[in-house]
């Protein structure tokens, strides 16, 4: 039972992934001759054989998010980088006494275990503050500003995740 | 001036060309060595390339609305020339793999004391 | 509307550059590695997609648009990454502490 | 003789040329039994004897006899000419062999040598060369086996393989082969590219057209590039292969390396540049005098030496420059002379060396010192010595006389008295450094008491050594009573005359 | 069917068979393969000769397209004559190699090197064979790439520096090569080498035009180890295993030699590079220093294989200087110790590596007394030595009598006298070699009795050879007839129509 | 637009320029590959600018090449200090 | 304004060699490198040459770097003090770049369409290569078929490059146990990350080898891409897993077949009566059969250089490994 489900969803995880394959090779090529279509299928089924070569020799398993909860997370993403640059945009043109950087660790038991990277790479585009270390549970953070860490601390965005994605099982 | 302007693209790939080889003959470290190569190659390479191009004209891919292509021929040569070039990268960091395990050392000076040089 | 695209585009990449000339200074001036590491990452991001947004507006709609926007996103994936290993790694090779302890003597946990 | 009348003339050069040749490799096959190889290199000898006499026949009666091999080069090939000069040489030669090899059996079964296949093996090769050497039709075949010779007379010299004897071997391959490459190949390949031949012509192939100055280098870069001439300073290999056994000495510096050599300046004066030429060039004084003071000079040396070889060796070195001189005199007269010598000194000269090895093997003495009343052991080995000595100083009744006869009229018919004062003085070095020998064997005794001769006491060599050194012994007298068909044959090299110009 | 393509089959047999012989994994299919293809090349070039001698340019357009626009083959006297000896020393050092190899190389490598074996022939006969001037750069970095594999496969930690050596220097040259190149297609806008020589316009760019001349010079003369630019080679050739010294020193710099006669005569002329250039004077400095200073050198080593080392960069000298005689003859007498040089070296290596396969050194002093124990290696050492120092009747001899010939006729008797003067300096170096070998006897410390003469499959391609020395020696017509051809050809081509279809377009 | 795609080019060239400065002169490795990386990234930028700025935009491949390879080279120089301690 | 962006890299250029040669950190010179080959295949662009840019970049900047950073991991990071004078090396260069100058001077102006270069042999490709070939990248038709022999050898001198590496290098053995210590276990989101992009590039790799007709790219391109894309792999998760993956025997007979697959095509075209890459007589259709003919050694090339990258790296990662674990 449990491993037909981890079955089902390694087909429907590889079914996924061939859908945007393809979906990448028809934009990159922009032809809709036979040949290059034959081509493609070609190629499609040689990266996916490929990739489930290393699926099964690194056994570490990848997730995608549905369209929906990457474009309901990008918008938000894109406000945060922008403000970001605006502040360290000003730092850089101000005088660099202001900076005053400072160092944490944060608990992130809340985020789901795969989202850990795109949680740590926001981190990283988010206002003053700089993933250093992803270790199981804790994520230590690098920061312009103790203010940052403190906003981090209370879970902003950690809860946009979990919000978006789900929270961890 | 107008000569200046017509050749001192060439003059700069010419010192480039003199910083690598100055690189591969004084270096004495040799990956150091292989970089001066590399560097001096790719500098030839920049010279075919110079010679290719022609003033207005665009990529030779045969695209709406140009007349005026640049001239493919170097492009194939040089295309050639960089897979030669890293072929002999290739093989030459090998050697240097093999020399430091034999030796445990990659500076020149260094192995020439342990063997009686030639 | 071609005008109006026109100026928009404009805009989107002179700010993007600006960002980008912001970052480079950055690199230069702020104190510390990892504060530079925070330039440097956080306006390549905008940069990138300021100045990407800025050429897919000039361009007609087909396979260039496609491209632009995978190397929007590859650039947008890679970039934090790379910043992310760069600053991880540095921690790790012991850069770290030495103008972090200086200051923060608000640090709870002294990193190892 | 009419052995080989069946055969085609050109022929018997190549059965002349083949002969030791398949000697050789039969000495090699017949290595493990030492009595068939010795047999094989005897009857090879006689047979080939019987060859070259049968040419000598053709020849005495008019006949031509060429062959032509491999075109080495367009227009240049391996071409072999019978003419006077080189039967003369081949006669000489191939008569010696035998006797040698009949001497080298004793020599060799007497001390006991190590490596016997490879001597007589070697030997043969020689012979073979020089041979080509006699008949030789152009410069290039001549060239070409010259060095041949040197090559496989190299594991000779050097037959004893300890340090002296590589030392030896060293100079004389280094001296030999550095002056024939360096010098006489040169001058070869000028000559070519000069004239655009190399064959030799009755009267020479240079003439008037070509640059004397040229031609006076070339005739340096000859005379020095024959190295095996021995002419001072390039004389040094001669002394340096007596290392070798006796019957290599003998061999070597009486017939085949030292006469190659001579033989092939002659060959170079008479056909190549023609006396006639040679007469003007400014250089053929200087080699004529470089020559006499070669002749003086050794002499001088010789009488310092105490190794009974070593003397014999400076002997042969003012010798060989008898000959150079006779040949530079540039007189028909002195020419025949000089051709004359080559016969002549070889028997001497070869007698001395068979002696030289019958003391060696008889009582061990190498040194003269030590010969004082070796006449009344070895008697018969010393009487030898003593005929062969008187014929090389050049008194009658021993064959030397009528060479230096006719070398001491050819020079005063070309007006050189220093020449004529020369062959004197040497005359007077040679008995100076010659005659003591025989004189302290015989008269001398260590105890200064003259003790009666007997049977008993006497230790000679073994049998084949005595015989060999009596033949040669015996043909210097023969040869003075009956030199006629020598001088017949001489007569016939064109230019060249024992009754002067005219 | 293949008189159609007899041009191209040279390159391609090897270049194909060099994978397939990686393919079949086994030392032994691959040793075997490897020898059929070479011997199958060797046989094509000798056709080939043979057309190109009866009808005097073959051209063979690759892929169709005529020159200047497509590659050209372009087989003529020279180049035939060349590769017949290149592919007959590629089939000799293979067969030679199985046991020598087998000694050297560790057991897994084999197959490596059989494949690298092939890919340097290829490339050796792409470069003699091609026409246009970049495709020969290509065709010389395969064989270079191949060379550095085969130095570096000795056990001999000191391969690797030689082969490191070889490849910094090998590559410069390539590189100088390049850059000569691309000056000249700057100045033309072609490639094919007769094409070239068509449009070359002394006139219009000649300052071009002559630094590319120097270029391509100065690489060239690095491949070739011509006399300050060989610094390389004694290394290279000392370290590399045996078979590999006997193939490089009798094939790989005679190629590079071809190559500058090539360019001299076809694409630059001769008025041209010696003429106004003087180029003539500078090579035959360069040769005569490069005779004396290395034969001297060669007689101070006490490794034998780099004294035949130093003795190679020697011979290069007496080719170079065949060619600044600027005349036919020099030419030919370049071209034929070309030829020569290649049956003298390949056998004097070959009968090195067999006494490293028994001895295990190639130290004079290991040659002791080998006369006795190894009497034919021996004798065939001797007899290609002799060769080497020029002793009538053997190959040397001829190459020297031409080279001599050729310096008199220019009335260089000086260049003529120190022709012969360098060979003495042959007779000291290889007359070391055979004292110890004959008259010195093994020390007792070694046990003698272990070393025998070395198997047949390395005594037959040594004999092979020594026989050819001397054959070529005596009977000289095919030397000589294919050298003067080429050397006549290479005089007179200037007029030579451009491909079978040159009036086509 | 050209004139905007001028300008933006040249400003690229300037960071460009900026972070070679870097390169060159760095207080830590770590700044080095700081100035590598961002000179990596704008290097992408400016082939999609230039592109434009020429008139032939089809080339962005070219950029993609270039951002993977400047990816890869980050990740080789992670790799290559598991291995070596930097020292500066 | 090309030849502003011409001078602005060039002296871009100038500078990083310069700083090069100065620099006494391996490590550093490397990346500087690097970015000299980013450079120039930037200037490459801004020339024109689209297809040469891409391969530079891929291969200079690439699979260069990786493996200098390969072998300064085994061999050290410092350069010593040279012992030996840098005069006469200083004299040589000068002389040599003095040549070249010299050279220059008689050179056509830089870019003028009137040079002899482009007067002679090129203005067939241009134009006439699209009918003949019946592609729009001229650098493609004149690579695979007017110059096919070329590339052939160019195809050949990679595979020699991969007898030299693993002759002197020897490859990892293949079903090894996994090595703990391998792969950048620590970096979490690096191997998220690379694991998301891995698959894009490859399918991108592909794209390139069947688009090089239309656009920049081909077979050579193609197969470096794609073996950055598993050097990627084998950068990240270790080179066991990678050899699981594809092992270095596969790449090995990979590499050796496609260069048969190319020859193969010549072959062929012999067999139909033509010359050796004749494509001409591949098909009834001239044009077509250049096509196909094209299409078969670009794939040939492709696979060739594929495996030959890829295995390189191995020889490479192979040695550090061991290094790394002893």
């Amino acid at each position: 039972m449990a491993t037909s489900k981890i079955k089902v969803r390694r087909y429907t995880h590889s079914a996924k992934w061939i859908i945007s394959l393809s979906i990448f090779w028809l934009l990159l090529s922009g032809y809709l001759k036979p040949l290059l279509l034959g081509f493609g299928v070609a190629s499609v089924v040689l990266v996916m054989f490929v990739f489930n070569r290393m699926q099964r020799v690194d056994n570490e398993p990848q997730e995608f998010g549905t369209w929906l909860q990457i474009i309901r997370y990008t918008p938000w993403l894109l406000g945060q980088i922008l403000s970001s640059s605006l502040r360290v945009t000003k730092l850089v043109w101000g005088s660099a006494s202001e900076v005053s950087p400072s160092l944490a660790k944060i608990n992130v038991e809340t985020v789901p275990e795969a989202r850990r990277t795109l949680y740590a790479n926001s981190i990283t585009l988010t206002p003053g503050t700089l993933t250093l270390d992803v270790d199981g549970d804790e994520v230590t953070v690098h920061a312009l500003e103790q203010t940052s860490i403190d906003e981090l601390k209370k879970g902003y965005i950690a809860s946009k995740i979990t919000g978006i994605w789900g929270e961890n099982k | 001036m107008n000569f200046i302007l017509d050749h001192y693209n060439y003059w700069i790939v010419v010192f480039l060309m003199m910083t690598g080889f100055y690189i591969v003959i004084t270096a004495n470290n040799l990956v150091k060595k292989i970089v001066g190569l590399n560097v001096f190659q790719t500098s030839v390479f920049i010279l075919y390339i110079s010679e290719a191009k022609v003033s207005g004209g665009t990529a030779p891919i045969v695209t709406e609305g140009a007349t005026l292509y640049s001239n493919p021929l170097p492009h194939v040569l040089i295309l050639t020339a960089i897979v030669v070039g890293v072929a002999v990268t290739a093989v030459g960091l090998a050697l240097i793999v093999r020399i430091k395990r034999a030796y445990g050392t990659v500076e020149e000076n260094e192995f020439k004391k342990m063997d009686d040089a030639i | 509307m071609l005008l109006l695209l026109d100026i928009i585009s404009g805009i989107l990449l002179v700010t993007g550059v600006f960002f980008g000339l912001s970052g480079a200074v950055g690199v230069f001036k702020l104190p510390n590695f990892f504060t530079r590491v925070h330039a440097a990452s956080v306006t390549d991001s905008i940069a990138v997609i300021l100045i990407v947004s800025g050429l897919v507006l000039q361009t007609p709609l087909g396979i260039n648009i496609a491209k632009l926007l995978f190397i929007l996103v590859f650039l947008l994936i890679t970039s934090p990454t790379a910043s992310h290993a760069l600053a991880k790694s540095a921690r790790h090779g012991g850069l770290l502490t030495m103008s972090e302890l200086e200051k923060g003597d608000q640090e709870e946990k002294a990193p190892k | 003789m009419n052995l080989w009348q069946g055969i085609e003339p050109s022929q018997l050069i190549s059965l002349s040329i083949l002969l030791p040749f398949v000697g050789a490799l039969l000495v090699i096959a017949t290595g493990k039994s030492p009595n068939l190889r010795e047999a094989v290199t005897l009857i090879t000898a006689i047979v080939l004897f019987t060859v070259v006499l049968a040419i000598y026949d053709y020849i005495s009666q008019g006949g031509e006899i060429g062959l032509e091999l491999i075109e080495l080069f367009p227009g240049l090939s391996i071409s072999f000419e019978v003419e006077p000069l080189g039967v003369l040489f081949a006669l000489v030669a191939s008569f010696l062999w035998i006797v040698t090899s009949v001497y080298a059996i004793g020599y060799m079964r007497g001390h006991n040598e190590l490596n016997q296949t490879r001597f007589f093996c070697c030997f043969a090769l020689a012979i073979s060369s020089v041979m080509a050497i006699c008949f030789s039709g152009n410069l290039l075949t001549l060239f070409i086996f010259y060095e041949v010779l040197t090559l496989s007379t190299y594991p000779l010299v050097t037959h004893a393989g300890n340090d002296a004897a590589k030392k030896g071997g060293r100079i004389y391959l280094g001296i030999l082969l550095s002056t024939s490459i360096a010098f006489l190949l040169f001058a070869v390949m000028a000559t070519y590219s000069l004239t655009g031949t190399l064959d030799f012509r009755a009267g020479g192939i240079f003439d008037d057209s070509h640059n004397k100055i040229v031609l006076s280098v070339l005739l340096v870069l000859f005379c020095y590039g024959i190295g095996k001439a021995a002419i001072m300073p390039f004389h040094r290999w001669l002394p340096a292969a007596m290392v070798a056994p006796t019957p290599v000495s003998a061999l070597l510096h009486a017939v085949a390396v030292v006469k190659a050599g001579v033989f092939s300046i002659l060959k170079v004066m008479i056909y190549i540049f023609g006396l006639d030429e040679l007469k003007d060039l400014a250089t053929t004084d200087i080699m004529l005098y470089i020559g006499v003071a070669t002749i003086l000079l050794s002499s001088c040396i010789a009488m310092t030496k105490d190794n009974l070889k070593a003397r014999l060796a400076y002997s042969t070195v003012s010798q060989l420059s008898y000959i150079v001189v006779g040949a530079l005199l540039a007189s028909s007269i002195a020419s025949a002379g000089a051709a004359l010598h080559i016969a002549t000194h070889a028997v001497g000269k070869i007698t001395l060396f068979f002696c030289a090895g019958a003391i060696m093997v008889a009582s061990h003495k190498k040194n003269i010192s030590e010969m004082v009343g070796l006449g009344r052991q070895m008697p018969i080995t010393m009487a030898a010595f003593a005929i062969g000595a008187i014929s090389i100083i050049g008194l009658p009744p021993m064959a030397g006389t009528w060479s230096k006869w006719y070398l001491t009229i050819g020079a005063l018919e070309a007006d050189k008295l220093i020449v004529v004062a020369a062959l004197m003085i040497s005359s007077l070095l040679n008995i100076a450094y010659l005659l003591p020998i025989p004189v302290k064997a015989f008269f001398n005794t260590t105890t200064g008491e003259a003790e009666p001769w007997s049977w008993s006491e006497t230790r000679e060599a073994p049998l084949p050594m005595l015989i060999a050194l009596s033949v040669t012994s015996l043909c210097c007298l023969v040869l003075f009573f009956y030199p006629q068909p020598l001088i017949d044959l001489v007569n016939m090299i064109p230019g060249v005359s024992t009754q002067g110009e005219g | 069917m293949l008189e159609q393509h007899l041009a191209a089959l040279p390159i391609l047999l090897p270049l194909i068979a060099a994978p397939i012989a990686l393919i079949l994994g086994r030392s032994s299919f691959s040793w075997a393969f490897a020898t059929l293809i070479s011997a199958c090349a060797c046989l094509f070039a000798w056709q080939l000769l043979d057309l190109a001698l009866a009808n005097g340019v073959i051209s063979y357009e690759v892929g169709g397209w005529p020159p200047p626009w497509g590659i050209e083959l372009r087989v003529d006297a020279a180049n035939a004559f060349v590769l017949l000896a290149v592919s007959a020393l590629s089939t000799l050092v293979l067969l030679y190699s199985k046991d020598s190899i087998e000694k050297e190389i560790e057991a897994s490598k084999h197959t490596l090197y059989y494949t690298a074996h092939l890919l340097c022939f290829a490339g050796l006969s792409g470069i003699l064979l091609t026409g246009d001037a970049f495709n020969l750069f290509v065709f010389l970095e395969i064989s270079s790439l191949a060379t550095y594999t085969m130095v570096s496969l000795a056990s001999d930690r000191r391969s690797l520096i030689a082969a490191f050596r070889y490849l910094v220097m090998g590559t410069i040259g390539a590189t100088f090569i390049l850059i000569g190149v691309g000056l000249l297609y700057m100045s033309t806008g072609t490639l094919n080498m007769l094409d070239l020589a068509n449009r070359i316009d002394i006139a219009e760019s000649g300052r071009t035009i002559n630094t590319g001349l120097a270029f391509i010079m100065v690489g060239v003369s690095i491949k070739l180890a011509l006399f300050p630019l060989h610094m390389w080679l004694p290394s290279a050739y000392t370290y590399a295993p045996s078979a590999v010294t006997a193939f490089l020193a009798s094939t790989a710099t005679k190629v590079a030699v071809y190559v500058m006669i090539r360019f001299i005569f076809t694409v630059f002329g001769v008025d041209h590079v010696f003429g106004s250039m003087g180029m003539d004077l500078i090579l035959m400095a360069l040769a005569i220093v490069a005779i004396f200073k290395c034969s001297y050198k060669a007689t101070v080593q006490s490794d034998v294989k780099t004294v035949l080392a130093y003795s190679s960069v020697a011979q290069i000298g007496y080719m170079i200087l065949g060619i600044s005689l600027v005349s036919a003859t020099g030419l030919m007498a370049g071209l034929i110790h070309i030829f020569n040089h290649a049956l003298m070296k390949g056998a004097l290596f070959m009968a090195v590596g067999a006494v490293f396969y028994r001895v295990g050194s190639v130290d004079i002093t290991a040659f002791r007394g080998l006369g006795k124990q190894m009497p034919l290696t021996m004798a065939a050492f001797t007899i290609a030595g002799l060769s080497i120092i020029g002793v009538p009747l053997t190959v040397g001899f001829v190459s020297k009598w031409y080279l001599v010939t050729a310096a008199l006729e220019q009335n260089q008797w000086i260049v003529a006298a120190l022709v012969l003067g360098g060979s003495l300096l042959a007779v000291i170096y290889i007359g070391r070699i055979l004292e110890a070998a004959y008259f010195q006897e093994r020390p007792d410390s070694q046990n003698t009795t272990e070393i025998k003469e070395v198997p047949w499959l390395m005594l037959a391609p040594m004999w092979a050879l020594v026989l050819a020395n001397i054959y070529f020696g005596v009977d000289t017509s095919l030397t000589t007839e294919a050298a003067s051809s080429a050397a006549e050809w290479l005089f007179q081509n200037n007029e030579m129509p451009l491909g079978n279809q040159a009036e086509a377009k | 637009m050209t004139a905007l795609y001028a300008v933006v080019c040249i400003a690229i060239l300037l960071v460009m320029a900026i972070a070679l400065a870097r390169a060159f002169y760095a207080p830590t490795v770590y700044d080095r590959i700081l100035g590598v990386n961002m000179f990596g990234t704008k290097t992408v930028l400016f082939i999609a600018v230039v592109g434009y700025l020429m008139g032939r935009p089809d080339f962005l491949d070219i950029a993609i090449v270039y951002a993977l390879i400047n990816f890869i080279g980050m990740v080789a120089v992670l790799r290559f200090f598991e291995y070596t301690a930097p020292v500066d | 304004m090309s030849d502003f962006i011409d001078l602005v890299l060039l002296a871009m250029l100038a500078l990083t060699g310069l700083r090069i040669i100065f620099l006494k950190d391996l490590f550093a010179v490397v990346m500087l490198f690097g970015i000299y080959s980013f450079l120039t295949a930037l200037i490459f662009i801004n020339l024109d040459a689209v297809d040469v840019a891409f391969t530079e970049a891929a291969v200079g900047a690439g699979i260069s770097s990786v493996l200098m950073l390969g072998t300064l991991a085994l061999t050290g990071r410092e350069e010593k003090e040279s012992s030996h004078s840098s005069i006469l090396p200083l004299i040589v260069v000068f002389i040599t770049g003095a040549a070249l100058i010299y050279g220059t001077l008689d050179m056509e102006p830089f870019g003028n369409p009137d040079n002899p270069i482009h007067k002679h042999v090129a203005p067939r490709y241009i134009e006439d290569s699209p009918k003949e070939i019946g592609l729009p990248n001229m650098v493609t038709s004149v690579l695979a078929s007017y110059r096919g022999f070329d590339t052939l050898g160019e195809v050949v001198v990679v595979f020699a490059a991969l007898i030299a590496v693993l002759s002197l290098l020897g490859v990892p053995k293949e079903g090894q146990e996994k090595a703990p210590a391998s792969g950048l276990k620590s970096h979490q989101v690096l191997r998220v990350v690379a694991k998301l992009i891995i698959s894009p590039i490859i399918l991108f790799a592909l794209y390139v080898q069947f688009h090089g007709d239309f656009g920049p790219g081909g077979g050579f391109q193609a197969g470096v891409i794609a073996a950055a894309a598993l050097i990627l792999y084998a950068l990240v998760f270790g080179l066991p897993n990678a050899v699981a993956v594809i092992g270095p025997r596969f790449l090995k007979f990979m590499a050796a077949a496609g260069v048969l697959l190319y020859a193969s095509v010549g072959f062929f075209s012999m067999y139909k009566g033509g010359n050796f890459l004749d494509y001409n007589k591949l098909a009834a259709d001239p044009v077509a059969g250049q096509h196909y003919g094209i299409l078969i050694i670009e794939l040939g090339v492709g696979i060739t250089v594929f495996a030959v990258m890829l295995n390189i790296y191995y020889a490479f990662g192979n040695q550090v490994e061991r290094s790394n674990i002893q």
